[in-house]
């Protein structure tokens, strides 16, 4: 659907009602403005609902910027559809906007012809100045291709507010709620949720929260009594698999994953990071789960944080740690530690856009080769990626499970978009989590530090046993019996065993699946937070008649057994990556398959549309 | 620490693993390991509960030597690997070998961090003033101006002063001691090991291949009665066989002599246990040739352990019983779909 | 660091780079880069021979706003980054800008030997015990129990204190100032930037939105003349508008009301420049709310720099004019085949 | 050659002169015994008689084992030849050994019917328990398969010195010149050298000098005189191109290098580095060099070494810095740093067995992938890699060469191997060394911070000079003007200008040569230590009529621009590498090549006649 262009008027008119299948609307305004805050509401509202979401929230970098600037712009974004979602959508349907600053940041993502609706009282020449515009884009006819209505905003919510005896400053604080509840109208939800989380979230305020609830009533009411605004959108349920949910980002997922594992393995957890974005709410999360014995340790580094875990390691509990891509190049040396001690370890990698500082808080998937190959000498690990923002649950319990059962280090890869994005999530049934049954070697049986079983896995005998005193480190250990060793084969044969071990793991994972016909002429091949993007656009294209698959990895070493059969069976592959192209070069070193790589560096997720029309673009040029 | 009557059959020997120490001939750090020994069969150290971590360095080898549980780690980091070993299992009875390059050049950090949070471990930093293993070169307690492999006009490195540091870091416990003189190393390592909390012990330790007889003053016969003094607590600082002590100027040491109206009430009296560690800074400093060096505990306080904190907010969370999946993941806004 | 004469064409605004300042509205930072740009105007300093280095955090993007030299570099080695420069060329000014948890937690083992070496570099801490940018972790100087995102049950972590750390660590100069105190600042700026070696000094610093009014006692016209006491050399500590003084009790500092028998002259006079700093570390104890916190210069000696002491060695060296790839490569055994 | 086996005999005889195109000689005995010392006189003797030599010393792991174990053996290992030499040599021909525990080391190396000189005075029922030898091994017959010649070295030593005064103690040190001395008997070489060099080192102590020198000659005379053995080698000069000759190890090599460079580039030379087997010797040698105004600055811990020459390149000198391994993993994240301000920066990474702290004095080649790709995000450097000791110096001026002219780090790959190994090399004329030309903004040129040349290079302006402030650092910067931005398209722009900078250096490199024939059925391609065992063998081969070529990369990003042709013009391509098959996964990606590895990770180097052997299978898989 295109709204049909209009110029913003202000007749009295029946509603217009849009019935669509999804809709994307992005809040924005100054980064005091809580935009956030009404984000997460209208998530809320609209998962309630029954529809499937999706959200990007995008805030600016980390120092704030001064009210009012282009950099101290925030914006939320929401998807949701009565149909399975796979991003947060690429370019905006509705756009709300609380000053000139969020209107010049977002104007460009708004599809032409589409629902702009501007707070205009603060298109003032102050306003205006600071977001660096030389005329007032409501006065110069630069928004005639849109749907532009203006809406005084700090008015209305000042007008809603005069009875609650707050001050001003505090009453215009109460704007996003104006806007919120004119959201609401906007798409038909009802303003209830957010009026019920207000009354507990403000109880000890009770000012603040009649005069927060008056304006969300007064924007919803605004649109429903002023006609004003003379479009409506629909957007039914989705048909979703029934069960409770709840919404989480890649970041609580991961904080929960790594909770149930440590549950389901009967041991407590310790988590030693430093924080850095965008991993710190991984240990602000855990943090806050004592009752589930769970040891957070803020390390004075990454380094720290590291070593701190692998020691717990060696004591038997449940050890992780979490970072981003320079906390992890900063681990690489204890990475190495944890490989020739063969000690179960998490390590929670949460890319974000670099090289060095880069980008912090934007998305990249630029460390695939570091997580394969960025340490010194031969020092295999396993290395998954997470799909999405729930997925981060499911393989986080695979990271826990794979370090415990192989005894070995596991980096899960997450991102910046995974890490920020929101999805809904059924939650699980506890007893359905595969419950690990770990096993400590016990008085009386057989003990040698480095005797293997049939998967090449060491015993992992606990300090505190009698008898299993043994000592492991850094040097290369003789096979068997741990002692330190410096002959030849015994390192030879140590360095092969460590990387048989990895591949061993293969025999314990999902085969790679195939979404579309299992042969073809085309095959998108994906890993990580692409997922939504990819299996979006091959869905669109089929739907088209295009003759293309996907195929997405979140198991990079090692891969799943059948992958390069699944390769063989397309005649070309392509891989989009948010980075100059690392599954790439690791598919084409594998499996000698002329991979063609799709690649994008800027900080932010692939749009559906350039995948489809690349897609498209090798589609064609084959037939012609 | 455990505090398990000892049992007569906690020997020295029981601890000794079957690897035989490859350390130089003449190295101080044989001494060490021994008086260790019998430290951990004194205090009837159970070899099951007790974890030795090390860095790397000569005298990081030191686990393999011990019939306990080990870990021998990478350089500069085994004050974290301990602190993991202990936040995950408080009752083990946790001891970091550390040399002066891994402790305080690559692992200054951890040292300072270590010691301020107050972690329940016994560390040994073996100061040899050099880094050993690496063959020569000059560490950050070698003296200013010595030449080594990597120094050879002399090195322009303001040495640092391990005690001062660990004080200047919160430090509760802090002790130096010497390899050669075997009883006041075992029982300033008793009561290091005996301390809850961060027991930081700074052994003067020869190095008989790269900086042999860097403690010759406080090693040898003919000098040491003067260049240094044993500190106690509550007592006068006394040195030179009772010929001298140390008193107090405004806030500076002076050495003098006793008799001739100068008496042992007027010296500077020991205080492990002042609050402010003001006391021990200003022992801290005293160094040869100016000054005797202070053997001994410098402090000893009391302050909660960070293991003891840690868990105690566990268990504090956990009164109400332990957490439920089920409630975690329904935390805030649920809702369901039929 | 530079002496030049002050020309008058050296104001504080030609120190202004044209980037506009990006911290929150109530920071303390915008204070201190006032104060800094003011200093620099009064010393002459020339922008061309003035680097700011920093590492990362609020305060790191500090470099950015000032049109001299300048490198954001990562997080916990400014230190490191400054050193290079200034071994590199020794003409140069060199700034060091770094937060609490940049210079302590993950940069702490830099400070250290920064400090001890003595390189010629001006060190401005900017404490706001918390971490600002990551948005509001507790950092190495948050209070015990002090809440946070990360320590929602309370920090259990001691904290360090970044001036006792600095002098356990040899520090020459060591100072302490507050954001809004913007006479005291500028004038301890200017000492320090005029002080040869390394220069370090704390600044209380508000950060309004995560940790706001942590050091409310000494900002707050209220509180601060009970709450802190200002440094002077060779003058004794009055505090609290001249009423109260401290005075030293055997090795512990107390407070005394004057008057009534006690005279300026039984307090505690301050010495900059004491040999041994066991004065400065036993100032570096006094805390809010025990004690009024000092604020001024704790220390400030002479001892030969780094940079000096590296250049010295080559100059010395090429006292025989410079060295000769041809000698080099010839140096040993060498033979010749026709 | 191989001598025929015969019994130990005493009886006097005509000695048996054997000529020999080359011989390797391996002395061995405990690590207090001064082995290296002489070791290291034979090969001064050697060389400066004309022959092309090649060395291996082998010391025991850094720590000392008691004297007489098996732990505490040293040896020193010395090929020499009238012709060029491409190793240390497989197997020993003539081995020399001071104690029993030298001997069971060291036995196994010895070809076997050659020749075994033994200290017998040693093996005492001591010195046999030391060494665990149940059996004393001249006498059960174990030797019968070599010709041994048993000398009393302990008491022929006493008896040389009797009448220097020295104590027994001293005495006994000077064994191994008495061994020395029988050695240059043995291969008819003279004493004079040694002799000379030691008037010069023992002049302060003349008991020693004369004792030294007393046992010297009574070794070469027990040779001359007393009849006992009756073989002795003769090896003529080799015929090497004229010029004045030293030895190097690639550690001084690399030293020399970055002395060089500054020198030529009009530069001090700053080093950063924090000491670490086997790269320390870098640190050491430069430390000497004050006079060439280096600057070296022994750092806490890698991560200030490398930080601190960040801080050196901003300022203007040449900047280096130095490790292993271990170490590399560590600076990894100051690594990020230099290629995004883009600033020169020479890392020198002297490989060893891993992973982790592994065996430090051994060798290994496993650093390709960490060099290539061990950092977070698109973080592209330029990888060199030294083929031979000597190398270490061309390689070396190459990398500073390459991170001046283009601003970026460039990484060298040394080793365990070439560090230790000791090479003849011809002395440079000094004025034929490439003089940099670096060019630095000027006042008045235009200037701005990331304003790029044809070759992207960005200008490296110099703090103290005038109007020319900037601010670089770690955060994403716009092209041109430097200035923070998190703009999506310039952060693609400078990932991919990033990349394509080291990509342009390919065009200042030489192509890839091949050694034998341009083209044909098996190519063996190598890269860093492996050139000379790799070249010995293809050079053997090819003797006998095999089909086989090689081509060795000392450039490993950007490869040589023929290199896909290079590889194209062979059917098979053998990858021998000290590692599991890093520059196979690499060249595979590259150009999808079936390259096979041929790989060993036993701390050790190649032997010849093992690459011979491989290349043999495969051809002769090929013909069956
Ligand atoms: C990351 C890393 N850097 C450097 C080294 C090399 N290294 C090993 S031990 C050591 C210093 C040893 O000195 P010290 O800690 O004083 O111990 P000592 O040998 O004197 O007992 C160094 C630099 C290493 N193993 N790892
Ligand atoms: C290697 C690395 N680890 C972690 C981070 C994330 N990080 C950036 S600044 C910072 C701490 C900031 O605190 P502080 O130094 O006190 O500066 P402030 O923001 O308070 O001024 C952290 C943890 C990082 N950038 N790099
Ligand atoms: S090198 Fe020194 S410290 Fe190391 S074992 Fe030998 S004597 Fe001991
Ligand atoms: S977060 Fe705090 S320290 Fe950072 S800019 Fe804002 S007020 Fe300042
Ligand atoms: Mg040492
Ligand atoms: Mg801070």
């Amino acid at each position: 659907m295109v709204v049909s262009m209009e110029k913003n008027r202000t007749q009295t008119n029946p509603v217009e009602v849009v019935n669509r299948e999804d809709v994307v609307v992005r809040m924005a305004g100054d980064s005091g403005d809580g935009i956030q805050l009404i984000g997460t509401q209208m998530t809320n509202t609209t998962s309630v609902f029954g529809n499937d979401i999706s959200t990007l929230p995008d805030y600016p970098a980390e120092i704030r910027a001064p009210a009012g600037t282009l950099a101290g712009v925030s914006g939320f974004q929401l998807h949701f559809g009565s149909h399975r979602l796979h991003t947060p959508g690429d370019r905006i349907n509705a756009l709300v906007v609380l000053n000139p600053a969020a209107l010049k940041v977002n104007l460009p993502d708004l599809e032409p012809g589409c629902l702009l609706v501007v707070n205009e009282d603060a298109f003032t020449e102050i306003g205006l100045s600071k977001a660096a515009y030389d005329e007032n884009p409501l006065e110069d006819g630069s928004l005639d291709g849109y749907r532009v209505f203006r809406v005084p905003m700090d008015v209305l919510t000042a007008e809603a507010c005069k009875d609650t005896g707050l001050k001003a400053r505090a009453v215009s604080r109460c704007k996003n709620f104006f806007a919120l509840g004119l959201v609401y109208w906007l798409f038909d939800r009802s303003p209830d949720t957010t009026l019920r989380w207000m009354d507990k979230k403000f109880r000890a305020n009770p000012a603040v929260a009649a005069a927060n609830s008056a304006s969300l009533k007064a924007g919803y009411n605004f649109g429903e009594t002023k006609e004003l605004i003379n479009v409506r959108f629909e957007v039914a349920p989705a048909k979703i698999a029934p069960g409770q949910y709840r919404r989480v980002n890649g970041n609580e997922a991961a904080a929960f994953g790594l909770i149930a594992a440590a549950q389901r393995a009967g041991k407590p957890l310790f988590y030693g990071s430093y924080p850095i974005t965008p991993a710190s709410e991984i240990l602000q999360e855990l943090s806050k789960q004592k009752r589930f014995d769970v040891r957070t340790f803020q390390a004075e580094d990454e380094i720290a944080a590291i070593t701190s875990a692998i020691g717990a390691s060696f004591t038997g509990v449940l050890a992780a740690t979490g970072t981003s891509g320079p906390g992890v190049a900063l681990k690489s040396e204890g990475i190495g530690l944890a490989v020739i001690t063969e000690l179960p370890l998490v390590i929670i990698n949460v890319q974000r856009a670099g090289p060095s500082t880069g980008l912090p808080t934007k998305t990249e998937q630029g460390d695939l080769f570091q997580a394969l190959w960025g340490r010194n000498s031969e020092a295999p690990i396993c290395v998954l990626a997470a799909a999405t923002p729930s997925d981060c649950f499911k393989m986080t319990l695979e990271a826990c499970r794979i370090a415990m059962e192989f005894m070995t280090p596991v980096m899960l890869l997450s991102d910046s978009y995974l890490s920020n994005g929101v999805e809904p999530w059924r939650i699980p049934d506890v007893e359905s989590l595969p419950r690990f049954q770990i096993k400590h070697p016990k008085p009386g049986d057989r003990f040698e530090p480095y005797l293997r079983d049939e998967k090449l896995v060491r015993p992992w005998a606990l300090p505190g046993t009698k008898g299993f005193q043994h000592r492991i480190g850094g040097l290369e250990k003789r096979d068997v019996t741990g002692d330190v060793c410096q002959e030849p084969e015994n390192h030879e044969h140590m360095c092969r065993t460590r990387r048989r071990k990895i591949d061993n793991i293969a025999a314990t994972i999902p085969s790679l699946e195939v979404n579309g016909d299992e042969s073809g002429d085309l095959l998108v091949l994906g890993w990580g937070s692409t997922y939504g993007a990819i299996t979006a656009a091959v869905d669109r294209c089929r739907e088209r008649g295009l003759g293309v698959s996907s195929a997405h990895l979140r198991y990079l070493d090692p891969l799943p057994s059948n992958t390069g059969d699944v390769l063989g069976r397309f005649e070309r592959v392509l891989v989009p990556e948010i980075n100059l192209g690392q599954l790439t070069t690791y598919i084409r070193a594998k499996f000698l398959v002329d991979a063609v790589g799709f690649n994008k560096v800027q900080g932010k997720p692939f749009m559906v549309s350039e995948i489809e029309h690349e897609i498209e673009e090798m589609l064609d040029g084959r037939t012609s | 620490m455990s505090a398990n009557p000892v049992s007569p059959e906690l020997t020295p020997k029981i601890y000794a693993s079957d690897q035989e120490p490859r350390w130089c001939p003449g190295c101080g750090n044989y001494s060490v390991l021994t008086q260790v020994k019998k430290v951990l069969a004194k205090l009837g150290s159970k070899r099951e509960n007790t974890v030795f971590v090390s860095g790397i360095g000569c005298s990081s080898r030191f686990p393999y030597y011990l019939d306990t549980y080990g870990f021998h780690g990478i350089h500069g980091r085994a004050m974290n690997i301990a602190t993991g070993v202990k936040l995950s299992n408080p009752d083990l009875s946790v001891w970091v070998i550390t040399g002066d390059g891994d402790a305080l050049s690559i692992g200054g950090n951890h040292l300072l961090h270590t010691i301020r949070r107050n972690v329940d471990l016994t560390i040994l930093l073996f100061n040899n003033r050099i880094y050993g293993l690496t063959k020569g070169q000059y560490s950050p307690t070698s003296p200013f101006g010595q030449r080594t492999k990597s120094s050879p006009a002399g090195s322009v490195d303001f040495p640092l002063h391990p005690l001062s540091v660990a004080i200047g870091a919160e430090a509760t416990f802090v002790a130096r001691s010497l390899d050669v003189n075997v009883h006041h190393l075992e029982h300033v390592l008793e009561r290091a090991a005996r301390h809850k909390g961060t027991s930081f012990i700074e052994i003067y330790q020869n190095c008989s291949i790269f900086n042999d007889q860097a403690f010759y003053f406080a090693r040898a016969k003919e000098t040491k009665d003067d260049t240094t003094v044993y500190l106690e607590h509550d007592r006068p600082l006394v040195f030179a066989k009772g010929r001298k002590g140390i008193r107090l100027h405004r806030m500076d040491p002076e050495i003098v002599e006793l008799g001739n109206g100068v008496k042992e009430d007027d010296l500077l009296f020991h205080n492990e246990t002042q609050k402010e560690p003001s006391l021990a800074y200003l022992l801290s400093r005293m160094r040869y040739p100016e000054f005797p060096e202070p053997m001994g505990v410098f402090r000893c306080i009391e302050r909660p352990t960070y293991d003891d904190l840690v868990i105690g907010q566990i268990e504090d969370a956990q009164e109400q019983g332990p957490g439920h999946l089920e409630d975690l993941f329904r935390e805030g806004e649920t809702w369901t779909v039929e």
